[in-house]
């Protein structure tokens, strides 16, 4: 039940909230926390007019728990949160991770560590989404710039999730959420919707992790005859716990290739101006804001520069950095954090080109002005 | 010690002139004061920090300073030593 | 109906892991006959569990299974019976996944009142882990982390999870089968949280440092050492000391969860409610 | 059009209502805008700052800097904000609250009894805010009245419609009135002028 | 001694963040009017919290202080008391803080008995973020996460802590603030874990949201609901329905944790016990 | 009371905690998870001899919480974990880094994500280490490759936590924590134990956040009649919440510079044959066993190898894989995970040597021969 | 439904021949069915599985079944029908 | 010196305790030792194993590959383990337990009735492992006896020191007498080769 089509003013909490609604969401559960509390807000209303279900639970972990619960009893399921409750639910996410069970997990970046500035700006999650839990675990981390593209985004990330089978990180910032922009609801033909694949075999000859050719194994909702086993701990093709070599190394190689398989298909990058660009900008989230005026500035002033905008984080997009770094001079790095994709920039450009990186820690966004001010500089 | 607390404290030796001592950088006015002091020495005046407009009224019955949510009241005792009515108000064992 | 317990289990993945006496099968068992006795539909039956010797039951059984992270179980069941109220939702787990790493998800699915069957475990120490004292372990016992014995108390589960808010909460003992799947089978039947605390036996650890050297001597502890709530009633205080009371130690009406839900989706569809503002 | 508006004043005082309307409102009129806000419990009571731009084109960057139009309903508020208006810009006070402005050197300042209206001819203090969101659109043309009424209609608590209505349109009225003694005062500038010149 | 409560503020911090008419500062009052009453020397007092709007009182307060992570003040608090046990260890804490997300470490420190007094400063809601529902809203009230009422019920926290194993239990309200500074004073003097729960309102999220303009308008509720213990005792069950229970609830004679544990230091010291494998 | 000096045969885990005993550890608070438990079960014994204290919390959060409580009562202070309870302790973590409380948080690793095999080995958390908790917090890592390794690694990690008040992870892994040893314990006059800097002014001249010229503000104990604040909100000088710019900006910079200073002091790394070598082998924890003999047998084989054996992870020595880029034509990085350090390597090699990664990811440690075969295809 | 949980389950209909069998595969030998059966039907050699010795002696009360750890044990009742004695055993009520 | 020795068989026959001691004896002898074992719950009743490598000089990588000597008491340990055995390398089979032996080409296969001796002569059947130990100690020469004896004594639960120092001496013993036979059997070949030759 996607809300009307058209244009409105909305919040970009509240985006987030309608988009999964289009997206098909059906089951939340959350723990309230600023500055992401809105989405839990929205969804309490929503869902039950779709027939869906919202559940406060007593903590994050039991949230993250919930809502992997009630997508293996076939429901489109998402939690959302900030930094604390994000460190809180990394175990829960690899074990979605693990299970393959598709989720959706909103986190709005607030400053920390710890408590931080609850009500104020960061990106100092970034690295943590990917490598937040223990053990490996691919995974894929979206994160949007403006309001429509969060409605537009986190119908991306229920459409990978349910694809592909993993759990998707979605990443926002605390402008980001909490800002009103104008969006163009699409109307719900328009909007494409992915399901989980379903097995095409009878429960006799169902192997609940053998994957196909697209190494995603077929899903069955508990409750409808398929009586498998999921667990935590290694499993093989049948689901059942294995310590034999062969069995824990396929499953650990398999799901990193299916991340492999699924890169083009979940990598959204917006390059603006890169070809020609002498200076790069790489940028996301609110950031991305701020570079794109810095850009066009930079360009009004005779600098060649260009903006890669990375809506997805991880898997990290290594080509456009890498051929980027093949023919600008430098790649700036804005971020509010303390320096943490640049690092990533750093190792795809593996020395071709520059990569400095941009800070800004004080609970403010990083304006176009510092930005370009660092494109002329390099 | 426990003695004390069945005793409630009894803050002795200052001035009695004026009984009821609002600290207006601390007061939000939220009227609590006013709308429990059985005697109506207080009021509050729109928008503005409450004001013990008939202290001669006041018993000490120290109820406002409990009540007051931003400790900013402070009920000075009678000076008689252990006179200090608190407890007696019609919160203390309600 | 009455099927034998290899019905309900995944035979080829039998014998289980669990040492030789271990009290856990029996417990294990006594949950099946009382899924036996009530009928119910395999593929209408999930299982959750957590993490450690006990929560590896649902391996065995032919439901529709799931082992989770350390006490966390009764919150992932909470998203299953969300979506599906009509399954039945069955968790195991251990004393230390339900009252230790899980206590707060127990005690709120109580208050919730969700229609949750919950069957605990409770060996008195951590197993899987190699017998590390667990809050269900008694006063001055030895554990690997107790090697001066233990100086805390237990929980009374029991007490606990009904002064939470649970619908139904009983006591058996891995002794005391036949009860035991009594009370489980109510517990299963019950509409809301219910919570059935299974007193069992690990030789292994708990009995191999507190000098009860087999599962039969602490079989026989069990026997001697639990009193119906009927027997306790008669029983002086003093007498009780040591003793853990067996039955049906609590149960009342009051709405499920997910009912209540249920009429929230029709208020909502009806346009009932739901201010932003309200 | 690219224009930046920042209203500013205390919690309490409703302007991060306002600006959500004024952006709607351009939402009505067919164009890009973006509204951000101060938010938390830190603002509780505190200052409240509500920022929008409204522009013909895509926006970049959400964050005002130095702002078209400047919105100040509190001393402090006037304080902080006041001068961070472009040459040429707007600043609207609300003189009800704020006794001394700035120096705000090539804007022009138009101050306004908006809370006292409020007050007195709509009878409700906390309608302040939408007799100040009919100033910001009749003095600088923000959007267009019909988009302006529907967003209040439709973002006002139900029932209170028509009060807030009815303050948008005193603070609408007032602008005009203002805008009209401004004419006439232009006029009679431009008349002083080629006295002078004579 | 009787020192005005400035004494133990840290005056340049005030006035505080609270919202007029806020319950929080009353129960504030009353803590400190307790801890004044005992006689405690300020550096021998360590007050921690956890999140929210209750747990910003410590850093109004002239003492040791630790405002921690959302639930956890009990957990923080607990290698507190093991280091020094000496000290006056108390935990400030709010609704969602002690019951919701810190349940667990509520009900295992009640267990353990360790000796750390616990207040709660009960107002039905997460104040700080806005007013979602709490584990202790009431059924059918209306919160920004329950905006077609809240189908969950609260818990009786002074039942739950008591059967968790609290040496003192125990609830007041703001209203009833000299009576709630006598119930923490006898809270704080415990040798064991000890609890109040303070019934206090949020004008802001809670009274807006449910039809309760002013903070004046929730004391008074406070007043008419507020039920003496003997009071109750005499009154028909009909009657209390909606009402709650002020005054001790529950008192009783455990050994504190860090006295248990000194004992076996010294045993260890004298060499006795601690076998690897006992 | 650190144990009898003399050679004694030790398990890795043992090493752990006499080696922390040894430091000065006073409090400990865990719960138990595999391969861990020693560590708990032997303080459990050890502790209360020493007049120590030894707790089992409900859970790891609660454990985390309670070594931090511990610490700022004035005892040094530990906890120790694997992967899934290191998952849950993430958000302590972070408290105890933003507020510059000393601990120690042993992770012994083993099969990952989610459960996983509890009981095989894995180095799977690498990066978690480093990024586990929400906003930037820079944090040493340390990681032993043997058990005498770990008995004097452990001392460092209380020491480099007490002088620079910073949590210090300590990294291990189920071969090095299972495999018995011998440990020549030294004399206790022979074991450097550091203690926190402590307030040289009074009670009213304290400023608990105020930092002197190493960046290391002096920590009162509680109850020593330092009546202070702390608090996980970012906070000023005082020690009391701020969202003021430039105080939030100062915080989070200055714990960033003090990771700088402190990183010559906590960076421990041994080159083996690295001045001449041809091919680098980078390594940490046991797999730097392996290399290290991988390294020989290369030798012996005439080809030029050399092994940076690292025992400090974070900061990342990224002096030591730069200079060996420079010389060498290719650097190999061994991990039993899906390759996880050989991205910083990659990094710091900028394009100046190929970095070849080799992972191992079937519960089986990766063997010397399997590390020869890279040396000679690169 | 809840009758069938007072009653305890009948198994009825299958040979009556062998009162006990025990699964060998299943069996980790632990006694508990020889020390708890009431009529000395099972023995267990040592290192070894159970073994129904005296399967003449055995009065199917089923207490065998339902203390076997390893789910190893089935009982068959007797041919009567509904004349399962399980439930009767001293577990039953104690 | 360099050996690897491999101890395997099944859970509960104390495998892992005979291996610390050996390598606990190791470092009385003053020599470099590593020790590592096959854990957790999976091997509950299962395989077990335990594994030692003694070297004179600082070992690197402490698995043990092929062994230079296996000990096997389980048949499942023989089969698996067996012939993971260097050339010249000792297989010491307990024969109670151990009914075939794989080909393990090269490497000498010593049968001894080690349960069997555990069981009659020590009088307690968990004393396999001392036996075996001794065994393995008086065959191989991996530790000193003296070593070993102190090894034993500081690692067995207390109370049981004499016992299982006695089944540690009968393994030893043993050893002896098959050291003994095989020499009288070596000179008997040889004695047969000579003859042959003339
Ligand atoms: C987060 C986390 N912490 C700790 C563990 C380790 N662990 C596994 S099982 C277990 C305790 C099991 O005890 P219990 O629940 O009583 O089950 P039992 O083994 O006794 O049947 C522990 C602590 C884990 N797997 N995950
Ligand atoms: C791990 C974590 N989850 C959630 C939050 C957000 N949060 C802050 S305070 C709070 C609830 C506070 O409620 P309560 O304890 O009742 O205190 P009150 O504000 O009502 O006094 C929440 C959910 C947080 N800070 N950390
Ligand atoms: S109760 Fe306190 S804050 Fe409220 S009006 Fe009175 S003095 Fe002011
Ligand atoms: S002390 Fe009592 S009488 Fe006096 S002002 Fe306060 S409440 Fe009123
Ligand atoms: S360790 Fe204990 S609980 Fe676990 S299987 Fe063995 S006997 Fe049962
Ligand atoms: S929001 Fe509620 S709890 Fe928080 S300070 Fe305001 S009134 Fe108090
Ligand atoms: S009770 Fe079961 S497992 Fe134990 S000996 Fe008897 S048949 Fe075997
Ligand atoms: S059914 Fe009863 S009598 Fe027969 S073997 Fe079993 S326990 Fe013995
Ligand atoms: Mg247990
Ligand atoms: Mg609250």
């Amino acid at each position: 039940m996607p809300s009307k089509a058209g244009a409105r003013l909305m919040q970009g909490n509240e985006a987030c909230a309608e988009g999964a609604m289009a997206a098909g969401l059906r089951f939340f559960a959350g723990y309230p926390i600023t500055p992401s509390t809105e989405i839990a807000e929205e969804l309490a209303l929503l869902l039950p007019k779709a027939g869906g279900k919202f559940i406060q639970m007593e903590d994050e972990i039991a949230s993250i728990s919930a809502i992997i619960g009630a997508s293996l009893a076939g429901a489109k399921a998402m939690t959302a949160t900030s930094g604390p409750g994000f460190s809180l639910k990394q175990e829960g996410i690899g074990f979605a991770s693990y299970t393959e069970v598709p989720c959706v997990i909103v986190n709005v970046q607030r400053v920390g560590p710890s408590t931080g500035v609850p009500t104020a700006p960061a990106q100092g999650d970034v690295m943590q989404a990917r490598w937040g839990t223990h053990g490996d675990h691919p995974i894929v981390v979206l994160c949007p710039s403006s309001v429509a593209e969060t409605f537009a985004l986190i119908i991306e990330a229920f459409n990978i999730s349910e694809r592909w089978r993993m759990p998707v990180v979605f990443l926002m910032d605390e402008v980001v959420a909490h800002m009103r922009e104008k969006v163009t609801v699409p109307d719900v033909s328009q909007i494409a919707v992915a399901e989980r694949p379903r097995p095409q075999v009878s429960p006799e000859q169902y192997l609940p992790y053998a994957a196909g050719e697209d190494l995603v194994p077929p899903m069955a909702d508990y409750g409808t005859g398929y009586r498998y086993h999921v667990t935590g701990l290694t499993h093989d093709q049948t689901g059942f716990p294995t310590t034999k070599r062969i069995e824990v190394d396929a499953l650990t190689r398999r799901l990193d290739a299916k991340m492999r398989m699924a890169a083009p298909h979940v990598t959204f990058v917006d390059e603006i101006l890169v070809d020609d660009a002498e200076v790069v900008v790489f940028a996301y989230g609110i950031t991305a804001r701020a570079a794109s005026r810095a850009v066009r500035d930079a360009r009004a002033q005779g600098l060649k520069a260009g903006l890669i905008k990375a809506k997805t984080l991880w898997p990290f997009p290594d080509e456009h950095v890498r051929k980027a770094a093949e023919r600008a001079r430098a790649i700036v790095v804005p971020e509010m954090n303390m320096g943490q994709l640049v690092r990533e920039v750093e190792r795809a450009a593996a020395g071709r080109a520059r990569v400095v990186g941009l800070s800004r820690v004080d609970a403010e966004p990083i304006t176009p002005d510092e930005i370009l001010a660092r494109l002329r500089e390099v | 010690m426990p003695g004390s607390i069945e005793a409630g404290p009894a803050i002795e030796g200052r001035p009695t002139d004026n009984p009821v001592e609002i600290n207006q950088k601390w007061c939000k006015g939220c009227d609590i004061c006013v709308a429990f002091c059985p005697k109506e020495v207080l009021t509050r005046p729109e928008g503005g920090k409450a004001q013990a407009a008939h202290p001669e009224k006041c018993t000490r019955c120290g109820l406002c300073e409990v009540l007051c949510p931003d400790l900013a009241i402070v009920v000075t005792p009678a000076a008689r030593k252990g006179a200090s009515p608190r407890g007696q108000g019609g919160v203390s064992d309600a | 109906m009455a099927m034998p317990v290899s019905y309900y289990l995944r035979t080829s993945k039998m014998p289980h892991i669990w040492c030789a006496g271990c009290g856990h099968g029996i417990v294990l068992g006594a949950v099946l006959r009382a899924i036996d006795s009530l009928g119910l539909d395999k593929d209408q039956v999930c299982v959750v569990s957590g993490i450690g010797c006990a929560s590896r039951a649902p391996g065995y059984l032919d439901f529709n299974t799931l082992h989770t992270t350390h006490g966390r179980a009764i919150a992932f069941a909470t998203g299953i019976k969300m979506v599906k109220p009509e399954m039945k939702v069955i968790v195991l787990t251990g004393d230390g996944d339900a009252a230790a790493i899980g206590g707060n998800h127990l005690i709120h699915a109580a208050r919730r009142n969700i229609g949750i069957a919950t069957v605990c475990f409770n060996n008195s120490i951590y197993g899987m882990t190699n017998g590390q004292y667990s809050p269900m372990t008694p006063t001055g016992s030895y554990a690997s982390t107790a090697p001066y014995g233990n100086i805390e108390e237990p929980f009374d589960l029991c007490d606990l999870v009904y002064a939470a808010g649970a619908s139904y909460v009983a006591r058996g003992s891995a002794y005391h089968a036949i009860l035991l799947w009594k009370l489980i089978a109510k517990a299963i039947a019950t509409d809301g949280f219910s919570f059935v605390e299974a007193i069992t036996q690990c030789p292994t650890y708990y009995g191999r440092r507190n000098k009860m050297r087999s599962a039969v001597e602490m079989l026989k502890w069990q026997k001697e050492h639990g009193v119906t709530v009927a027997g306790a009633a008669k029983m002086p205080a003093e007498d009780l000391a040591g003793k853990f009371r067996i039955g049906e130690l609590g149960a009342r009406t009051r709405p499920e969860y997910t009912r209540r839900y249920a009429a929230i989706i029709d208020a909502a569809q009806r346009g009932e409610g739901g201010e932003r503002d309200a | 059009m690219h224009k930046e508006i920042r209203l500013s004043g205390t919690g309490g005082q409703g302007l991060i209502l306002a600006g959500i309307i004024l952006a709607e409102a351009a939402v009505h009129d067919g164009r890009e805008v973006i509204e951000t806000q101060s938010y938390g419990p830190e603002a509780r009571g505190g200052a409240s700052r509500a920022e929008v731009i409204i522009a013909d084109e895509a926006i970049d960057y959400p964050k005002v800097g130095v702002a078209d139009v400047v919105l100040v309903m509190s001393q402090e508020a006037c304080n902080r904000y006041a001068a961070q208006v472009k040459p040429g810009g707007l600043v609207v006070v609300d003189e009800t609250n704020v006794k001394s402005v700035p120096d705000v050197a090539g804007a022009r300042v138009v101050r306004l009894p908006i809370t006292d209206i409020a007050r007195h001819e709509v009878g409700r203090q906390v309608t302040a805010n939408m007799v100040a969101l009919g100033a910001l659109v009749g003095i600088a043309g923000l959007a267009t009245p019909e988009a302006a009424e529907r967003a209040v209609r439709e973002r006002v608590p139900k029932g209170t419609e028509e009060l807030n209505l009815k303050a948008f349109r005193l603070g609408m009225e007032l602008a005009m009135e203002r805008a009209r003694e401004r004419a006439r005062e232009r006029a009679r500038e431009r008349v002083r002028e080629a006295s002078d010149a004579t």
